[in-house]
């Protein structure tokens, strides 16, 4: 049957499913790690990077390359950065176990 | 790599992001989440590339990008996290924009028709409109969450009018593009400019402390916009990665206002919150009085108390004063004083700010506990240190006709002892008066906090 | 994309998403309703139903056909039994509530 | 309807389903999601019936069966859940039978082409065989659980090699099946007779009040299939409802495991767990001595106690005890007694077995708590009535080498004064003697619970 189904409908069941997910995973989140919460999502939002290396992908470098690939670099930025400062704020959250293992 | 094979990555990346996004559920597995996530992200870019042509190119602006985002990340202060995190959104909001206009430029690369369909069409029309909306929203609000402009609302008369004109302008654009039979740059670029406009014009009049709730929003469409790109080129890593950003920001949107007890449209509709430099609103020509004390008093006070709790704020985050609080806790644990920490689920300027500032001063977060958890037990407690804290210990929540009435609040005002540190007897984020400060109990001690309670520790 | 993509991978997509939203719904199910969870999901594996009216579908009535009537019938104990009998243990579960504004 | 609004609606119904489920995570909103679910059964049902073209025959085959669910739901006994869940349970594996044998012999109403393709086959295999050992395992968990059968294990020499061999045999049918160019009617039929015959071997060395699990096992495995059937069908309605059944079941059986402390394969693997009605197993040659009591002296107890907890156990239910033990609480309550009660997750005979039998009593779920909630307080508690409950309250838990070692229990022996309402001094479910019954604090009350409660509560 999912041959002849339309790809707007299956995209849709992977959205709502997805949502779903999302909402509960969300919701499970400590309130204590809302922040990093913020700065994850934020990384996983440069999710965009995959577009933006469409976009830097043709052979043919035209203004549309460059123009993709400086949508690379602004993407990169917010992947590399917030999955670090992500991982430095939760470095934050450990010490305290170092200390008493010390 | 073939198609089966690039969705078949591109779902085991899905999985990382969602075992990244459940591993926050407790701050002992949040690091091995965040680590999934970066896995998921090198599953999801490697994939990618195989399907690129010019990956010296796109692997140099990674590695330009990447060092930048490094460094960023590395030197930030803990205390400035709220504009870094707007920071980083404009960026994502830039590069959708770029992308837009590339897939216009060339919509072959993206597996697109030459000729761009109509449903293409009006998918890259929302997601250059949310994406441009989003870089000058984000723009502004690092402006006003780093302090380099005025927190105060920029509010005159017209303002929604005008952007109601601008609105339908964009959108005549718009269909012009999408009614055009060959790709209209014309409307194209008018449409994208005015959308950045637009941008700036909606997040202006929205007060500066309202910033993190803006912040939340436009985080939560830029990851609608991510899927609906997802659903434009049948992408499924694009739909999950966007449902779970989406949800995420919705969510948190919903619990600061839920907190702050406001409804959304009116965090939106702007126009509400000052610099907090104002001075004490109209007293209803009754002058109230209140009692200031030094440093050394308090020190006296907490040194012979059983419990304190400390409730921190802004005004934490402003002086920077995580670690001298920290200080200040080991002091009296070492007399024998039972010390905890109350925390406002949207105390300072983002959800999670104040855990993340006393976790960096290497606070045991057992000590640190959520509001729901701590407000019974203020009635037994000797005193309460209100640090750079303000709305959120305001009693007039508690009063009918109030603007913050139904806010809920730490219960500050019902323990013995009252000690209230900030520079004046200013108002907070909301604008109100806060009686907790006139009350017979309590005690001002006026100046930056940091420097207070290093006053504090020495007196100790 | 979609379109190109082989339908199992669509199939294992959507499965894999459809196990994450139950693994939270489950796990956020009060102990309390643990045995109306039993109940309910009986009465959702009834979902069967859908495979026994397809064996019952077709209109030259073989024996294969009657086969799937009785599959039918089956299912149908099952969906009805299970939600009929989940309603009666959730009414229980409310009393007190009439109880109380009585 | 066009396959694009069959999807559709399948999908509807899915989030029906979702729905269902998490409606369940409060009594509040539990009835809710029955209806969801209720309305999502509806709308796949009705969307199917389109796709078909006998419907008079399907809409009266419907009746029949719902009338018959509905009857055999309006009249079942509330402490006959544990077989209803069995009996039910056994009509899907019989139903999954038949569906797979009629999609051999006529593929095309499935879908599927008139030759059967080899993934379709695979398929097809294990449907039937999972349906197979669903029916008769769940024909033998009924028997045992409903007393019709002897709830002993039945072992015998080479059991495990027998089931071995058979196994070897279905596969080999299996493979003669798969192999072969035409519709293989011999190998198919042979293959699924010795399924029917493997799930009663593997069943019957489980002992009866292991069978919950092994429910919950069969429930988790039939929504695994049904999702399995969805992927040869492509239909996600199918896909999505099998694994929320799937999961379902996985948790619940991993819950119970976890709350026995069993690893999940011994219970599986069978031979544990008698009748209950064996005596009091070998006793180290001690002779030990217990205390016994009337019921007018445990009323007189409890009349003057502050705070009472009672801890039910699976001689409620057999007693059928529920209604009289509401009376008593009552009673209680009228004297000032504080009374609660602590339910474990594993007492009775399936999960929630005593909330489901507390609620029918109308006893209010505020003074319902769960193990995790109480068990601190018991200590705290003048008297604790134990209610033909005797596994969940075994300190033999706490002994490092015991076959229930790391079992979590409540905490009854650490109450001031122990009531144990049961019929002997017969071991429970997992065979032990039961240290709490000799302990100096302790008063046995022999008899039926039912009866022995009404006693008390014309003592009081
Ligand atoms: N956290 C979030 O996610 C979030 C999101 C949106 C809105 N908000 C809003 O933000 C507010 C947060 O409440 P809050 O109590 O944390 O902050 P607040 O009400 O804004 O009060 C902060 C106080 O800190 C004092 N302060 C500032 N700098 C200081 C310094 N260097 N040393 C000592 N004191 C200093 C200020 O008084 P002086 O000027 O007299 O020193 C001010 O009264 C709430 O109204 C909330 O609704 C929060
Ligand atoms: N709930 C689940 O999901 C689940 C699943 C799998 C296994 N189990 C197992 O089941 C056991 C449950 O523990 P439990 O403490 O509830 O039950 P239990 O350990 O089986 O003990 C029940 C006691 O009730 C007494 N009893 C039986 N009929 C009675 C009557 N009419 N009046 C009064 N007393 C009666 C029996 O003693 P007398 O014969 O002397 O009267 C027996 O000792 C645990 O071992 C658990 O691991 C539970």
């Amino acid at each position: 049957m999912i041959g002849e189904i339309d790809p707007f409908i299956i995209n849709l069941t992977v959205f709502v499913l997805a949502v779903f997910v999302g909402y509960h995973v969300v919701w499970n989140v400590t309130p204590a790690l809302h922040t990093p919460l913020m700065s994850v999502t934020n990384a996983i939002s440069g999710i965009i990077l995959v577009g933006a290396m469409l976009a830097a992908g043709p052979a043919e470098t035209d203004w549309g390359v460059w123009l993709g690939a400086v949508a690379v670099t602004l993407a990169a930025i917010n992947v590399f950065g917030g999955f670090l400062v992500s991982q430095r704020m939760l470095e934050m959250f450990k010490k305290k176990d170092k200390k008493g293992s010390a | 790599m073939s198609a089966n094979m690039v969705a078949l990555a591109y779902l085991v990346a899905s999985v990382f992001f969602i075992l990244a996004l459940k591993g926050l559920s407790s701050p002992e597995s949040a690091r091995r989440g965040n680590l999934f996530g970066m896995v998921g992200m090198a599953i999801a870019v490697a994939t990618t590339l195989t399907l690129t042509q010019n990956w010296p190119l796109i692997l140099g602006c990674i590695a330009v990008g990447g060092i930048i985002g490094a460094l960023v990340a590395q030197r930030v202060q803990m205390t400035a996290m709220p504009e870094l995190v707007a920071f980083m959104h404009s960026l994502v909001g830039l590069a959708a924009v770029f992308i837009a206009i590339a897939a216009v430029n060339n919509p072959v690369s993206f597996g697109l028709p030459e000729i761009l369909p109509g449903g293409s069409k009006l998918e890259l029309f929302l997601g250059t409109f949310i994406g441009a909306m989003t870089w000058s929203g984000s723009v502004i609000a690092f402006l006003k969450l780093s302090g380099r402009m005025s927190g105060t609302p920029i509010v005159f008369s017209g303002q929604h009018m005008i952007n109601l004109l601008l609105a339908i302008a964009m959108i005549g654009f718009g269909l012009w593009f999408f009614f055009s039979e060959t790709t209209n740059w014309n409307a194209f670029i008018a449409m994208t400019a005015i959308a950045f406009i637009l941008g700036f014009l909606i997040i202006v009049p929205i007060g500066g402390a309202d910033m993190p709730v803006v912040i939340s929003m436009l985080n939560s469409y830029s990851g609608w916009a991510a899927a609906g790109i997802g659903f434009s080129l049948g992408n499924p890593m694009l739909i999950i990665a966007g449902s779970l950003v989406g949800s995420s920001g919705a969510i948190l949107s919903y619990i600061m206002c839920k907190a702050m007890n406001r409804p959304f449209l009116s965090v939106i509709l702007g126009g509400f919150g000052s610099d907090g430099g104002t001075a004490a609103a109209a007293d209803d020509g009754v002058q109230k009085t209140y009692r200031s004390g030094s440093a050394e008093d308090a020190a006296f006070l907490m040194g012979n108390a059983d419990s304190v709790i400390i409730v921190p704020g802004y005004g934490l985050a402003v002086a920077r004063a995580q670690h001298a609080v920290k200080e200040l806790a080991e002091k009296l644990h070492e007399k024998g004083v039972n010390v905890r920490f109350a925390i406002h689920p949207v105390a300072g300027r983002m959800p999670g700010h104040m855990n993340v500032l006393l976790a960096e001063a290497e606070i045991p977060y057992e000590q640190v506990l959520e509001m729901d958890e701590i407000n019974s037990d203020f009635s037994n407690t000797d005193v309460v240190l209100v640090l750079g804290a303000n709305d959120v210990v305001n009693p007039a929540a508690n009063v009918p006709g109030s603007p913050i009435y139904g806010m809920p609040i730490l219960d500050a005002h019902k323990a013995r002892t009252v000690m209230v540190v900030k520079r004046s007897m200013a108002v907070g984020y909301a604008g109100l008066d806060n009686d907790l400060f006139y009350m017979d109990k309590t005690m001002m001690i006026f100046g930056d906090a940091k420097k207070v309670v290093e006053h504090l520790v020495k007196a100790l």
